[in-house]
């Protein structure tokens, strides 16, 4: 197979591969890690009765194999329970139930998915816009004063942990100049403009911590690009510096900078907990931690099967980038 | 004033002089060529008209003032302003020059842009006119391609449709033609003689082909370690040269009417290759680039491919050593289907920038296939290498040296001791001489011939230039379009063309007498206009 | 533009007076907000504005505030002679948030539910003192509902236990005394929506409790509620939020926060260190005192902690200045040296029965070690949590690590991640010999801090087990029956404190200190009432006007 | 050829083979900046290595608490002047404990620089082997090995920890634990990226021309490719390292990470967080100390790439070694080989 509909193909395969041995990984995680579920479902002071009762009712007691064979079963057919007063049926694809809040794992991942989006997304314009900005900026002025200054700053981002520079941004501009207000998410199909100002300092916080990499990454490989001989021609057609770094200099260095932004967009889905944690967005990120600590299977493998598709299809839209900024570069 | 007035040029590059003491001028509207051995100092000169060695490690003496500014003490700005609009250069390597992301109609566009301040579609605009101009057949849709979509001639012409584009006062050429089949050469030749005459441009053309010096220039200056060696009218200088170098040079010139010795081809047939399609692109923009090609290469013989640019000749040889996978059809190497490299069939790269490593120094790039074969002993290594890199004309001390530090026609020659150094018995050589001046070239055809005969070697020698070609093929296929339009021995070929299209070629090789060049450019152009 | 929240402006007077929005910022979302599901008193602060029970704690300040009060019923609660029955009749006029009225039955089906594994989390002693609930699956597997519990009519409502329990009105203020309608039970989705008995109802639950609006219930009226005041109109709790950020935006008190509380995020040492340099902050800080207290606790079932020196040494080596210091400081934790929390209600007996002092006796402790056949010293290993909760987390560890030094004891420290230190440190089988713990009142009595730690019949072999001495001691046993018999609270107490001395003798933990809670709240909030019972401002009481 | 060349040239000079070595060391030599950074990079390293003798120059160790230079009452803060710097504790003392912060910065070098470099090596070996196999092997070694790389990418570090959590017994050395999960679990990045890279190195002739001679895909990724990806991996790795220090934090909260009461600079800077108003410099120490070393190495890592690249020595000015002096330094290195 060949072209653009087999390289869709090959990949929507590797991508539920990749999800099942996801998904494997984590039930055999959880299966051998301490921590009884039961217990801690049922509360600390429950007595062994009820514990073995609660670990019936959630299936704890069958052997893993079963547990995940009746996982994937909800995946493909969905999964009846009960609420004790009535059945209800959780229709396929289904996660199952959180065992701690009797959830659709399903509907809580869509509520918080929006709101870890809406984060990653603006972050990723801020940290695109910042990073590569000041990357080409300090090779544009390379060897000046202006990209010791740029350097110095996004490495000291990079340096801060995300709460300190969170704390301090939202202390100083919500506390003290009371330009913003404190963030709290609203939702974007209720109020756009509320939305994004809210949002404000949480994409800073994060992009500026990411940005970092951008710009040493850009700076990195365009440099290299600047020693290849095509630039020579540039020069030598008169072509001002802003335009070789601005225009050659940048295309050939894209390569790494998609592949890192695919990751980072990726892993930031379910990986901004510290943002998240810090600003109150109910997102991803919280929750997985959150399901962790208490040890709540469904919603642990949920987000994280979540989180790992952004993963994949970020890495696939990569891909087709760099296949689109190199022609040289087949797909496969 | 002097368009360019140099005087007393010296160009250092850490220890190396590389330019002593040079002194020229050229008028408007004139054209002088540089001609010379290979690492003479050419590529130097010409980089230093357009103050390209500025901020690289290269120290600079004597003056250099080229359309009215200093070169030497520009500032930046002013070099902008006199880079590409007032003077142009065509590089060297043209293979490599053009930035592989951008389609090379917006490259051109970009550049004239920067010199006028025409709109983005009028600039566009131009760059069609300008491909169109240099023979690029279709250049509105084949400005479009990338530059890894264009076949070496094209990106050749390409960067003179650059250069071209803003009508410079001067144009330096540096070897602008090497990867031109003679038509085409023709044709080049013709438009810069033409512009020359239009618009008074000036012209510095680098070549180590004293053909195409005789057929382009009224003055020339030879060249050789730097220095000036006699310099003058092209008829006086070509004519009765006075220098015992010049005499030495002109009678390393390859004839297209001359003979070839007859080399020992036996029966044994090592590479065969039978229906061999290669297609590109796909969907409407698909094509053939080599279409249902066989051919057979005997133990020993020298098989010359010669044909138009962009008639799938590099693309065939890469089949050949199977670094692309043939649409259809199929290689036999020693009787059997061949899947991927052998060591044993080695390839010269057309373009020899590309083709080394730049972070590796040439001993290693050529010791690679040494080592790969299993040799440990590093003396013994470096000794062969040293021992390949004389052979083709350079010295076992450039072991340590890195491909930038070449010139044009250095790198070239690693390449061949690259190829050399697997021992192989098959050598695709994708023009293999083409930047070199005719001395080393004789000596490196030379050094195959020996090869052949001690070794056996067979060789695929694809190269525009006829008189070459000639000099070495035992056989020759003619390539055009994708097909073999001809193949038989050499002589045949040669003296009795039965394609009109071998015959057209045949009829643009650059004649070595000025006087006859100008006859027939003046008879090429009747033909043109009726 | 960003939205500026409009500020009310703060007026002058102190009285409170009904009327806007108050605000809750909280770290830990409502996630449980079914009466069964809830462990505490009222289900703490925000359910019990929803939730009535029968008896509730009294809101007032300080220990005034651990006394229990009638909520629905009209009494504390009618005890049989040996306190094995308790009689309950309801107040008149009652109504849930639509109309409808309030009876014993619906009071009886919501402690019935508690019972259904479907919705497990609440404390153990119904399970523990009813008649025949111990295999009780609850109503929606065992149609027969419990026979211990009986409604003769619709206002009455008799428990019959299976011991004696005086404390049994403490119980009752838990919230699966709350009335559920049984028509209106929704199982595990009751949450989403419970039906409300008290001033406000929920007409927002975003996120599973992340944000929760409340607004009035026009059926409750002050008439048959005399201990929540329901100033504020709406109540909007926004959860989730960082605990820096909440006392960072308490301190700031813009806009809405202006009238904002938080019910359970406290100062900690960084921002109380910030805040006792502002006179108008620190004015805002509201201090609490929850019985609670933080202990090592010893296992002596594993060498060397058999020997009662080896325990007395390091309760002599202990540092306590240190540790407070770790906990956050003299003004966030008060040393203990008795395991009962300091407060009357539980019947504290002050006593320091291994006299280490501020700050460690080493000597005392050498001299001991020697007794014990450690003339040089040893070397042992403390098992704590890695969570950041200041409670049993490596700051205290690595402080009691600092002073055990001073004493030859060479302390290796275990950290275990939280799931894993409560499985390790609740487990008979796993138990470590030396370990960090915390333990809090249920309500405030010596009952619920003394017998799950130190009766023997409650140590629990293959479940979580919080006797970690695993002492069965038979006059420590008899004597909690015995104090379990009384009705006469006061005097019960007085023996609680008795039996904490006695067993504290043993050496079986060391007590390290009780926590104080510092909260800060907005600058409009008005009449915040702390009773000793919670600790902390109860929101029922709370003005913004 | 060249006579000026043949001058200055002492051909037997440049037969010894340690003149790529050479030439990379004085490439970088030349650079000011880069020779400053490495100075400093070594000074932490020495640092870190020399903690116990620099904490014993200043009389106290790392473990020790200090409580009555505290204020219990005002949450345990330093009660000195700036944040207790005294004759005794150079930078103070930490806030609650009393402990003293310049030898717990010292001893906290160890851990982190240790856990951190070490990470980022094993980071950038897998990532390399992994992200070439891929863009050299064929259509499906490339899928497998991508997807796989996928699953390294999506898996939180939060689950894969938790795993060998209960896998590795608690006696296994923490600094040895927390360096292999960093290490093995999060090479997911480098690996895109120098796949990404290796697909557009891969298409040049000169990966052609090495195809050409023999070598097998693994001789080519490392002598052709290898250094080409030079540039983009040494500027991740020295993007990595405050990455894995504060991972090591995020560890040690889990339990895999050290144990307390080993210091390390991310757990001081997790711990520090709400303290940075009422005693900044607690905030300010490790945040400064990751600050200059994340700068050394960031400076330090691009001297390293401009080295590695022959063709920046025309850039830079410098020969590339053929002048005398080299020649008579390669005569000596040839002959002590020799020797
Ligand atoms: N950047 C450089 N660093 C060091 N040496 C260089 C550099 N560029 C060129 N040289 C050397 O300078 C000499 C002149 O080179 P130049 O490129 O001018 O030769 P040329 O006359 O153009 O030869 P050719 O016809 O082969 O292109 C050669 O010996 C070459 O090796
Ligand atoms: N990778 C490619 N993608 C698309 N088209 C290509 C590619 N490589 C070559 N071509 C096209 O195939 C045709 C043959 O190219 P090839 O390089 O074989 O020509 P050539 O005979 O070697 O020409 P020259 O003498 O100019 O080097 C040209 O039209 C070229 O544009
Ligand atoms: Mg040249
Ligand atoms: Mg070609």
């Amino acid at each position: 197979m060949n072209g653009f509909g087999g390289f869709l193909l090959r990949r929507t395969i590797g991508t539920l591969a990749t999800l099942l041995a996801i998904s494997v990984i984590v039930y055999v995680v959880f299966y051998v890690t301490p921590g009884n579920v039961a217990q801690i479902t049922c509360g600390p002071r429950c007595s062994p009765e009820q514990v073995h009762q609660v670990a019936q009712q959630l299936h704890l007691d069958d052997p893993l194999y079963v547990r995940y064979w009746h996982f994937l079963q909800g995946l493909v057919v969905g999964q009846d329970y009960s609420t004790g007063t009535s059945v209800e049926h959780c229709s396929a694809p289904c996660l199952g139930l959180s065992y701690q809040t009797d959830q659709q794992v399903l509907s809580i991942i869509l509520t918080r998915l929006p709101v870890s989006l809406s984060l990653v997304t603006g972050a990723m314009v801020l940290w695109l816009v910042l990073g590569v900005g000041t990357g080409v900026l300090s090779v544009w002025r390379r060897g000046r004063l202006t990209e010791r200054v740029l350097t110095g700053l996004t490495l000291a981002g990079w340096a801060t942990p995300v709460f300190v520079i969170g704390l301090v941004l939202m202390i100083v501009v919500c506390g003290e100049l009371q330009l913003l207000p404190f963030p709290q998410y609203v939702k974007f199909t209720d109020d756009p403009e509320q939305w994004a100002w809210n949002l404000l300092l949480p994409w800073f916080s994060l992009a500026l911590i990411e940005s970092a990499a951008f710009a040493r990454m850009t700076r990195s490989s365009m440099l290299e690009t600047l020693a290849e001989d095509h630039i020579r021609t540039f020069r030598a057609y008169g072509v001002g510096e802003r335009s070789i770094v601005g225009r050659h200099a940048l295309r050939g260095a894209l390569a790494p900078v998609i592949a890192l932004n695919a990751n980072n967009f990726g892993s930031a889905v379910g990986g901004a907990v510290l943002t998240e944690t810090l600003f109150g967005l109910p997102g991803l990120g919280q929750e997985l931690v959150h399901a962790v600590s208490v040890v709540d299977l469904p919603v642990v493998v949920g987000v994280v099967l979540v989180v790992g598709f952004f993963v994949v299809l970020a890495n696939a839209v990569a891909d087709v980038l760099y296949a689109v900024a190199d022609r040289r570069v087949v797909l496969t | 004033m002097s368009l360019v007035q140099v005087t007393d040029l010296t160009v250092e590059f850490g220890d190396l002089r590389a330019v002593d003491g040079l002194s020229f001028t050229l008028e408007r509207g004139a054209a002088l060529a540089l001609v010379g051995e290979s690492g003479s100092g050419k590529s130097t000169v010409a980089s230093a008209l357009l103050g390209l060695h500025h901020g690289t490690g290269a120290r600079l003496g004597g003056s250099i003032e080229v359309a009215g500014t200093d070169v030497q003490d520009a500032s930046d700005a002013e070099l902008r302003k006199l880079r590409g609009a007032k003077a142009a250069m065509v590089f060297q390597d043209p293979l490599s020059s053009l930035d592989p992301y951008y389609a090379i109609g917006d490259q051109i566009a970009e550049v004239y842009r920067v010199h006028t301040r025409a709109s983005r579609r009028a600039a566009r605009a131009r760059a069609v006119e300008v491909l169109d101009r240099v023979g690029i057949p279709d250049a509105r849709s084949r400005s479009r391609s990338r530059p890894h979509e264009f076949s070496g001639g094209m990106r050749q012409r390409a960067l003179i449709a650059m250069a071209l584009a803003c009508e410079p006062e001067l144009l330096i050429a540096d070897e602008p033609t090497t990867a031109l089949d003679v038509t085409v050469q023709a044709q080049i030749l013709d438009l810069l003689h033409t512009l020359r005459e239009e618009t008074g441009m000036g012209l510095l053309l680098v070549t180590h082909d004293v053909g195409v010096a005789a057929e382009s220039v009224d003055r020339v200056l030879v060249m050789r370690h730097g220095r000036v060696v006699e310099q003058g009218p092209v008829a006086g200088v070509l004519g009765a040269p006075t220098q015992p170098y010049t005499r030495e040079l002109l009678s390393a010139v390859p004839r297209v009417d001359a003979a070839r010795v007859p080399s020992q081809a036996s029966e044994g047939v090592v590479l065969e290759a039978s229906g061999l399609r290669r297609e590109f692109g796909r969907g409407k923009r698909a094509f053939a680039a080599v279409d249902d090609v066989s051919l057979t290469v005997h133990r020993g013989e020298t098989l010359g491919v010669v044909g138009e640019s962009g008639s799938g000749k590099t693309t065939l040889g890469r089949m050949l050593v199977g670094l692309l996978e043939p649409t259809a059809g199929e290689v036999r190497y020693d009787g059997h289907a061949r899947v991927g490299v052998n060591p044993a069939v080695q390839m010269v790269f057309q373009d020899p920038v590309s083709s080394l490593n730049p972070r590796r120094s040439v001993g290693e790039s050529i010791a690679d296939p040494l080592r790969a074969r299993g040799e440990h002993d590093e003396g013994r290594i470096r000794g062969r290498v040293t021992e390949l890199l004389e052979r083709v004309g350079l010295e076992g001390a450039h072991y340590q040296r890195y491909p930038h530090e070449f010139s044009g026609g250095q790198r070239q020659r690693v390449g061949i001791a690259r190829a050399l150094a697997a021992d192989p018995r098959v050598i695709v050589c994708d023009e293999p001489v083409s930047a070199l001046d005719v001395t080393t070239q004789a000596q490196v055809v030379a050094l195959l011939g020996e090869l052949q005969r001690e070794l056996g070697l067979a060789l695929v020698f694809v190269a525009h230039d006829l008189a070459v070609v000639r000099q070495v093929s035992d056989r020759v296929a003619v390539m055009r379009r994708g097909r073999i339009v001809e193949t038989g021995p050499a002589d045949e070929v040669y003296d009795n063309p039965q394609d009109p299209y071998t015959r057209q070629l045949l009829a643009a090789v650059p004649a070595l007498d000025p006087e006859v060049a100008a006859r027939r450019r003046a008879a090429r152009r009747e033909l043109a206009s009726a | 533009g960003p939205k500026d929240n409009d500020a009310n402006g703060s007026s002058g007077d102190s009285t409170p007076h009904k009327g806007g929005t108050l605000t809750v910022l909280n770290s830990d979302p409502q996630t449980d907000f079914d009466p069964a599901r809830l462990y505490t008193s009222g289900g703490g602060n925000v359910p019990s504005l929803v939730f009535r029970t029968l008896t509730t704690r009294n809101r007032a300040d300080g220990a005034a505030g651990t006394k229990v009060v009638p909520d629905l019923a009209t009494d504390t609660g009618r005890p049989s002679k040996n306190a094995t029955v308790w009689t309950y009749t309801l107040k008149k006029g009652l109504k849930y948030e639509d109309g409808t009225a309030i009876t014993s039955a619906d009071i009886k089906y919501g402690i019935e539910r508690s019972f259904a594994p479907e919705l497990s989390g609440g404390a153990p002693y119904l399970r523990d003192w009813l008649v025949g609930a111990a295999d009780y699956q609850g109503p929606y597997k065992d149609k027969k509902g419990l026979s211990a519990i009986e409604t003769p009519d619709d206002r009455t409502i008799v428990f019959h236990l299976n011991k004696p329990e005086g404390e049994f009105p403490f119980l009752a203020t838990q919230t699966q005394f709350t009335p559920v309608p049984q028509a209106k039970d929704t199982g595990t989705k009751y949450e989403e929506h419970p039906v409300s008995s008290g001033p406000y109802k929920v007409v927002k639950n975003e996120n599973d409790g992340e944000h929760l609006v409340l607004e009035r219930n026009k059926y409750w009226s002050a008439a048959v509620d005399d201990q929540r005041k329901a100033y504020p109109d709406t109540i909007d709790v926004q959860s989730g939020l960082d605990s820096s950020v909440i006392n960072q935006r308490l301190s700031a008190s813009q806009g809405t926060d202006a009238a904002a509380v938080t019910t359970d995020t406290n100062l900690g040492p960084a921002e109380l260190a910030k805040v006792t340099g502002d006179k108008e902050l620190a004015a805002r800080v509201g201090t609490g005192h929850f019985g609670y207290t933080n202990y090592i606790a010893f296992n002596p079932k594993v060498k060397p902690f058999d020997n009662p020196k080896v325990r007395q040494a390091i309760s002599y080596a202990v540092d306590r200045s240190s540790v407070v210091n770790a906990a956050g400081g003299s003004a966030l934790a008060e040393p203990a040296t008795t395991f009962l929390p300091n407060q009357k209600s539980f019947g504290y007996t002050p006593y320091d029965l291994f006299p280490a002092g501020d700050t460690g006796n080493a000597a005392k402790a050498k001299e001991l070690l020697k007794e014990a056949g450690y003339p040089n010293g040893l070397t042992v290993t403390l098992t704590h949590d890695n969570a950041d909760n200041f409670k049993t987390s490596p700051e205290i560890a690595t402080a009691i690590q600092d002073a055990l030094k001073k004493a030859g004891i060479t302390v290796k420290l275990q950290g275990l991640e939280d799931n894993n230190y409560s499985d390790t440190v609740h487990s008979v089988k796993t138990e470590p010999g030396f370990f960090l713990a915390a333990w809090g009142a249920d309500w405030p009595s010596g009952g619920p801090f003394l017998a799950p730690i130190f009766d023997g019949r409650q140590i629990v072999k293959d479940g979580a087990n919080f006797n970690a001495s695993q002492l069965n001691d038979a006059s420590v046993n008899a004597e909690i029956d015995a104090i379990n018999k009384l009705t006469d609270l006061d005097a019960a107490a007085q023996r609680w404190g008795a039996l904490d001395k006695k067993i504290g003798a043993q050496a079986l933990t060391v007590p390290l200190f009780h926590p104080v809670y510092k909260r800060l709240v907005g600058k409009d909030i008005k009449n915040v009432v702390i009773s000793d019972w919670t600790g902390v401002l109860d929101i029922s009481q709370v003005a913004v006007k | 050829m060249s006579e000026a060349l043949v001058a200055t040239q002492a051909p037997e000079a440049l037969a010894s083979g340690a003149s790529g070595a050479r030439q990379f060391w004085r490439r970088l030599r030349t650079q000011r900046a880069a020779t400053v950074a490495a100075g400093i990079v070594a000074l932490l390293v020495l640092v870190a290595l020399a903690a116990p003798l620099l904490t014993a120059l200043e009389g106290q160790d790392p473990t020790t608490y200090h409580p009555s230079l505290i204020d219990s009452a005002r949450g345990g803060v330093p009660t000195g002047s700036l944040g207790g710097i005294s004759g005794h504790h150079w930078l103070g003392v930490e806030p609650q404990t009393g402990r003293d912060l310049f030898a717990r910065l010292v001893y906290g070098a160890r851990v982190s620089l240790g856990v951190a470099f070490s990470a980022t090596v094993i980071q950038v070996f897998v990532g390399l082997v992994v992200g070439v196999a891929a863009a050299l092997g064929g259509r499906w070694i490339d899928q497998l090995l991508s997807r796989i790389t996928d699953i390294f990418v999506a898996l939180p570090l939060m689950i894969m920890s938790l795993a060998l959590l209960a896998i590795v017994p608690q006696s296994f050395p923490r600094p040895v634990l927390v360096t292999l999960v960093i290490g093995l679990i999060s090479w997911g990045s480098i690996a895109k990226i120098v796949r990404a890279q290796t697909l557009t190195l891969k298409g040049l002739d000169y990966v052609a021309a090495a195809r050409l001679s023999g070598w097998g895909a693994w001789r080519i990724a490392r002598r052709e490719l290898l250094p080409g990806l030079a540039a983009p991996v040494i500027t991740y790795a020295s993007i990595l390292i405050p990455v894995n220090i504060s991972v090591e934090a995020a560890l040690s909260f889990l339990g895999v990470g050290v144990k307390p009461p080993t210091p390390s600079w991310g757990q001081m800077l997790t711990a520090a967080d709400v303290w940075y108003q009422a005693a900044p410099q607690y905030l300010l120490l490790p945040a400064g100390a990751l600050f200059v070393t994340v700068l050394a190495l960031a400076v330090l890592g691009d001297g390293v790439r401009t080295a590695l690249d022959p063709r920046a020595a025309s850039r830079l000015g410098v020969g590339t070694g053929r002048g005398r002096g080299r020649g008579r330094e390669a005569v000596t290195t040839a002959k002590e080989e020799s020797a």
